[in-house]
């Protein structure tokens, strides 16, 4: 019943499609009514539920962006949300829905590798394009059809952008402590992988365990060996339970953590006198980017909170997505809109900063780089984008970026 | 040499005793009582025989074995059986079935014989059945035989619980208030019961509140209060001495 | 289409497995096992990593339900002489150590990176689309061989006196049954079955990691056996459906509800489900289809 | 620099201890008076640091005021849902509480997030640093959390063993069908009880929001602990409560000075099973009789 119904509702769409393109067939701009269906698979809850709701976000803005502006090659974007639970086998069933269901051409929005890892045999199966922020170094080797899109920077980079940091800033003594899941230690190791090329040593590496109350027995043990510097693969939470006991504990260190936990929330919540001089890793183009001035405004206005790193990632992919369609044509297959990433975000091109932008440039047949509001998004062969990477400081509670490192 | 020797037997639970320095002897086939108000110690005493609890100090002998460290399944083993105050039936089980679990060394209890040797298990419970509805005979519960454990009335299932205790062709079946909350009627058939067990040369001790039932059916009595022995012979003896009278209803009876 | 209903089904086969061996432990025997995603995870992890070291998959999955049927034995013979909360709150701690010796050994199970690119049932010879059938033959089959010695197992001397257990354990012990050791072996039987579904639900999704295997799964098992009625297959296969059709069907609820954000779409299914364990227990406690045997005492 | 190290991991142990000894109190005495593990604990913890979260955020409420709503409120949901479905379950087997304890769990939690979403908050109090001892530091912070748990503890025993209504609540315990044939009001005891059990973890969960940061998981994730530290004490005693916390967590806190920190929860489950082998009733616990 259900089926016949919906069947109908097709037929009757096609219907009114046709009409509208018979009625606007004089128009250079023939509209291809055919929405493209675009899965947001997000960590609403769970570890990733932090992030994940203001990734949602992100995509909102960014689908509204391109729809404002007409519609990628013609066609709007609609946008069908699933919630992965920042579970695996949660998102099998999730994406099961969005490829079998809903029939989504792209699924954008992926937080955790362990999510990205479980749902590539059916994206890929089904060949339609994944978007994703994770970091595990296995997503390239297993991406042997070109379809998923890493939008950070790997384990591996971000965890030598912090070695070349702390080691550039001459710190000689770094400690290591890291939240235990595969992101952070993965991080982490590398950092300690960096550091220790040049036969420097780390003072002690300790990982621990999420959702505690206290950490401070473990930051006691890594202090007690009077490292300069603590490098920590840490989330916001457990970062702010951290810095609070460093803080209280009165022993002077240096902190250097992602950009994702050190952050305007961070110096929010614990006040100058505990952030000042900790150093913030992250993506540098974020701020300085027209785009990224551009997506900041608009997220803070829909959710008055500054956007995340991973927010910021996420937008980028819709708006690559829209300009790769844009590109490749209404017809475009999945497979041949993902061809197309490289040409509309890389160089040669013209500098762009929005989809209405690129899209514009696109229609009079120029070549175009789009530079994100996360990265300027260059890929590597493997379809991740490499970053440069900003050194920033906390100068009372204002993050002040210090130097632009870029890892090739 | 008697079927049950208990010897100095004391139960301490912190500053409390439940029972100190218990001694008595309980001969094969014999049939004997034991009174004492609430809380001087009965129950205690007999968890503590039957291995519900461990006693502070001193020892239980059955058949001349110590059994003070065995588990409650292995003095069941021996033939040292108990019933409730309070019946314990299986409530989602036929009385049918509450008789057929309680069937001892039953081969369809392991799981390999269920698998291998099912013959075997097949014939045993033939065999365990035909037993039980012998039980459900003489106990006159045959025509419950397929109800529901929980919709007997109190004193069927007071029935019910020697009922499955005979499944196990004990020695010696330790009684607790067998008459408590059952309609008169069925104390007679119970006392009738239990006289019958008697005759075939299972041991009884039967704690009991109704005095009248238990003068009645036993030829011996014991006496406690507050964790103490303080009499012990023939109902009338037993009943008429001071101790027990003062101890017993406050010096009324 | 039918990929995503057979996914449905397949899910809602495996899950049945799981609440199968729960409804042994707890409406057949009265256990409380709040470990049952621990054992779902060995399962899953013992046949995934069987199968990363060429052990065919139709050797590592009853190999990896085998290993969970194990592990329990030393939490039966440490905890089931005790009372049934005990029980409750030892498996509880074990499938939390399960879970982070998982996050910790990386040597064996690759720690939180997880284990992708397992190998998928029947795939090499029927292909994806038409594997997914094949599985969902399977496991149908696999569903009615398990009822089938289960119901063999409920009806046997050994069944009956699980009964007996459940109903009264002081009783049972009275009868000189060592009551502990039915019990050990309905756990271990319970918990096998639980690593039987585990090791399928492993090698259908083809990825394990440890964030799977948190106790809402073990709830969710739960409420499949509230709802349904812990003491009749009618009653787990249902109930299964129901919960299953359930956190599927909400994901349905967006298209249905438009004001609510994702996270609160996301609290409001939770809601649902405490609810519904609140509701299921107060005012219908056989579940659906169940006897008035258990929890009405 | 070994007795630094192991001097600073004890106080560390104390602090958490004394923390989670309110909780730890609210579980063990429901266990047993009402006789059932209660699952929502953690939740009732997590809504009352939520409580002070919204008081100082939405209302503008200095932090004293805030805290003393929290514990009201929590108390008021505790005794909600004893008046709701405790009560009607009070004759039903343990395992029926025990399991709608944890829907009551999902159901407050989900209603926390469904309004506050999963981001982080802060009960923000000005940091202070630690008074340092040639390395043994003492946060001053931590200080005052603790008096107010000791505060609160001692509170508890005055009310136990020096009020009748304390009497009453441990002859409940004792033998509820004894109680209620000697002429005590059960229903009245059980009302005290959930109040007094909605008041700690109010608190508790305002002190834990305090010392880290308050997040939905905040109460869930200790619930293990509290289990296990309230069995290691003994079920259903106050002071063995607090003294399996005390020693759970700074041993904890020990142990991680060596092994992993990651084996935590590990180390405590193994405790407990250790516990459970060698003295089931545990530290302070009494054997209950077979009747």
């Amino acid at each position: 019943m259900v089926e016949s119904f919906g069947f109908n509702r097709r037929q009757f769409g096609g219907l009114v499609a046709g009409l509208t393109a018979s009625l606007g067939a004089g128009s250079a701009w023939a509209q291809n009514t055919r929405p493209f269906k675009l899965g947001a698979l997000n960590s609403i809850t769970g570890a990733g539920g932090v992030y994940g709701p203001g990734m949602l976000e992100a995509i909102k803005l960014a689908v509204k962006e391109v729809n404002d502006a007409g519609g990628a090659a013609g066609r709007k974007f609609e946008i069908f949300a699933e919630d992965d639970q920042t579970r695996a086998d949660a998102a099998v069933l999730a994406a099961k829905k969005l490829v079998e269901i809903t029939k989504v051409e792209a699924i954008v929005g992926i937080w955790p590798s362990a999510v990205q890892l479980a749902v590539m045999p059916i994206t890929n199966a089904a060949g339609i394009i994944t978007m994703n922020t994770s970091g595990a170094p296995e997503i390239d080797e297993n991406d042997k059809l070109d379809l998923v899109w890493q939008f950070y920077g790997s384990n591996v980079i971000f965890g030598r952008a912090f070695a070349e940091t702390v080691r550039k800033l001459g710190y000689k003594r770094p400690g290591v402590m890291a939240f235990n899941n595969a992101t952070m230690l993965a991080q982490a190791r590398y950092f300690q992988k960096t550091w220790e090329e040049k036969g420097d040593k780390v003072v002690d590496f300790i990982p621990y365990e999420p959702n505690q109350t206290s950490y401070r027995t473990e930051l006691d043990r890594l202090l007690s060996k009077k490292p300069d510097i603590i490098s920590a693969s840490s989330y916001l939470p457990d970062l702010t339970i951290i810095l609070k006991e460093w803080y209280q504990s009165g022993i002077p260190c240096k902190f250097i953590a992602p950009g994702w936990s050190a952050n305007e929330t961070l110096a929010r919540t614990l006040g100058a006198d505990v952030v000042d001089g900790i150093l913030s890793v992250s993506n540098v183009p974020a701020t300085q980017n027209p785009a990224f001035k551009h997506f900041s405004s608009a997220f803070k206005a829909a959710t008055g909170r500054e956007p995340e790193t991973f927010a910021a990632a996420s937008y980028d992919m819709v708006i690559c997505l829209a300009l790769a369609l844009q590109a490749a044509g209404a017809e475009a297959t999945p497979a041949q809109i993902a061809s197309k990433i490289r040409t509309v975000a890389e160089q040669p091109g013209k500098k762009v900063s929005s989809f209405a932008e690129g899209r514009e440039l696109l229609l009079k047949g120029e070549k175009i780089d789009f530079d994100g509001a996360s990265a300027p998004l260059t890929f590597t062969p493997e379809g991740r984008s490499t970053p440069d990477f900003g050194i920033y400081e906390f100068q009372k509670d204002k993050l002040v970026l210090k130097e632009v490192i870029r890892l090739t | 040499m008697a079927l049950l020797s208990v010897h100095d037997l004391s139960a301490h639970f912190g500053a409390f005793t439940a029972f100190e320095h218990i001694t008595f002897d309980l001969e094969q086939g014999s049939l004997t009582g034991l009174i004492g108000s609430n809380g001087a110690g009965k129950s205690t005493l007999f968890s503590a025989i039957t291995g519900y609890l461990t006693p502070t100090s001193g020892q239980v002998l059955f058949a001349g074995t110590e059994v003070g460290r065995y588990a409650i399944e292995q003095r069941v083993r021996l033939g040292l059986t108990r019933t409730f105050q309070v019946p314990r039936e299986f409530s989602g089980l036929t009385v049918f079935q509450n008789l057929m679990a309680a069937a001892p060394n039953q081969d369809g209890e392991n799981l390999r014989s269920l698998v291998f040797a099912q013959g075997k298990v097949r014939q045993q419970e033939r065999d365990n059945a035909e037993r039980a509805r012998g039980i459900l005979d003489f106990l006159k519960l045959d025509k419950l035989a397929s109800e529901r454990a929980s919709s007997l009335s109190g004193g069927q299932k007071k029935l019910l619980e020697l009922g499955r205790v005979l499944m196990l062709e004990p020695r010696c079946i330790m009684l607790d208030e067998p008459f408590a909350g059952v309609n008169p009627v069925l104390i007679q058939e119970l006392s009738n019961r239990i006289k019958d067990l008697h005759a075939r040369g299972i041991a009884l001790f039967v704690i009991e509140h109704d005095l009248t039932s238990l003068s009645r059916l036993v030829p011996k009595l014991y006496a406690m209060d507050r964790g103490r022995m303080i009499a012990e012979g023939a109902p009338e003896h037993v009943l008429k001495d001071p101790k027990v009278r003062e101890a017993y209803m406050g010096g009324v009876i | 289409m039918e990929l995503y209903v057979s996914a449905i089904a397949i899910w809602v086969l495996i899950y049945t497995l799981m609440a199968t061996g729960l409804a042994l432990q707890y409406g057949f025997t009265g256990l409380i096992n709040f470990g049952v995603v621990g054992f779902v995870a060995i399962g899953a992890y013992g046949s995934g990593i069987l199968s990363q070291h060429g052990v065919p998959v139709w050797l590592s999955i009853p190999a990896g339900a085998a290993l969970a049927g194990l592990a329990a034995y030393p939490l039966g013979r440490v905890t089931l002489r005790l009372g049934g909360d005990y029980l409750a709150i030892v498996t509880l701690g074990f499938s939390e150590t399960v879970r982070i010796f998982i996050i910790k050994e990386e040597w064996l199970t690759r720690g939180t990176h997880g284990m992708p690119g397992l190998p998928r049932i029947f795939e090499d010879w029927a292909g994806r689309s038409s594997g997914d059938l094949t599985l969902l033959v399977l496991l149908v089959a696999v569903n009615v061989v398990i009822f089938l010695l289960m119901r063999g197992l409920i009806r046997s001397p050994f069944g009956r006196i699980l009964a007996a257990v459940r109903d009264n354990e002081v009783a049972a012990k009275a009868l000189g049954k060592d009551t502990a050791s039915f019990k050990t072996r309905a756990l271990m039987i319970g918990s096998a079955l639980c690593g039987l579904g585990g090791a399928f639900q492993a090698h259908y999704i083809t990825f394990i990691g440890p964030e799977q295997y948190v106790p809402l799964m073990t709830f969710y098992v739960w409420i499949a056996i509230m709802i349904g009625g812990a003491v009749s297959i009618r009653g787990i296969v249902v109930g299964t459906v129901i919960l299953i059709g359930f956190l599927e069907g909400s994901r349905f609820l967006r298209d249905v509800f438009g004001g609510i954000s994702e996270v609160q779409l996301a609290s409001v299914r939770f809601w649902l489900i405490g609810m519904a364990l609140i509701c299921t227990v107060l005012y219908r406690p056989q579940g659906l289809f169940g006897e008035r045997t258990k929890g009405t005492n | 620099m070994i007795w630094v190290d192991l001097a600073n991991a004890t106080i560390n142990g104390i602090v958490i201890g004394l923390l989670l000894a309110l909780p730890a109190l609210a579980v063990t005495l429901v266990f047993g008076i009402a006789r059932f593990p209660n699952a929502a604990t953690g939740d009732f913890m997590t809504f009352g640091a939520y409580t002070v979260v919204a008081a100082k955020s939405l209302l503008a409420l200095p932090l004293a005021i805030g805290v003393a709503m929290a514990c009201a409120l929590t108390a008021l949901l505790s005794l909600f849902f004893y008046w709701w479905v405790f009560r009607a379950l009070v004759r039903r087997s343990p395992v029926a509480s025990l399991i709608v304890s944890i829907g009551i769990a999902l159901v407050v939690r989900s209603t926390i997030t469904f309004f506050a979403g999963q981001s982080q908050y802060t009960i923000e109090v000005p940091l202070v640093r630690a008074w340092n001892f040639d390395g043994v530091r003492i946060v001053p912070t931590d200080l005052y959390i603790a008096g107010v748990a000791v505060t609160a503890l001692v509170l508890t025993f005055c009310l136990l063993h020096l009020t009748p209504l304390g009497r009453r609540m441990r002859a409940v315990a004792d033998n509820m069908e004894l109680a209620r044939a000697s002429g005590i009001n059960v229903g009245r005891v059980m009302i005290t009880l959930f109040a007094i059990v909605g008041f700690y973890c109010g608190l508790g969960g305002v002190l834990i929001g305090i010392k880290a940061v308050v997040l939905p998981e905040l109460g869930w994730e200790l619930l293990l602990l509290l289990f296990a530290a309230v069995i290691l004490g003994g079920i259903g005693s106050p002071l063995g409560a607090i003294i399996g916390m005390l020693v759970f967590s700074v041993s904890q806190e020990i142990a991680s000075l060596w092994v992993g920190a990651s084996y935590k929860i590990v180390f405590a489950f193994f405790l407990l099973l250790g516990v459970l082998l060698l003295r089931p009733q545990g530290i302070l616990g009494k054997v209950r009789a077979v009747r």
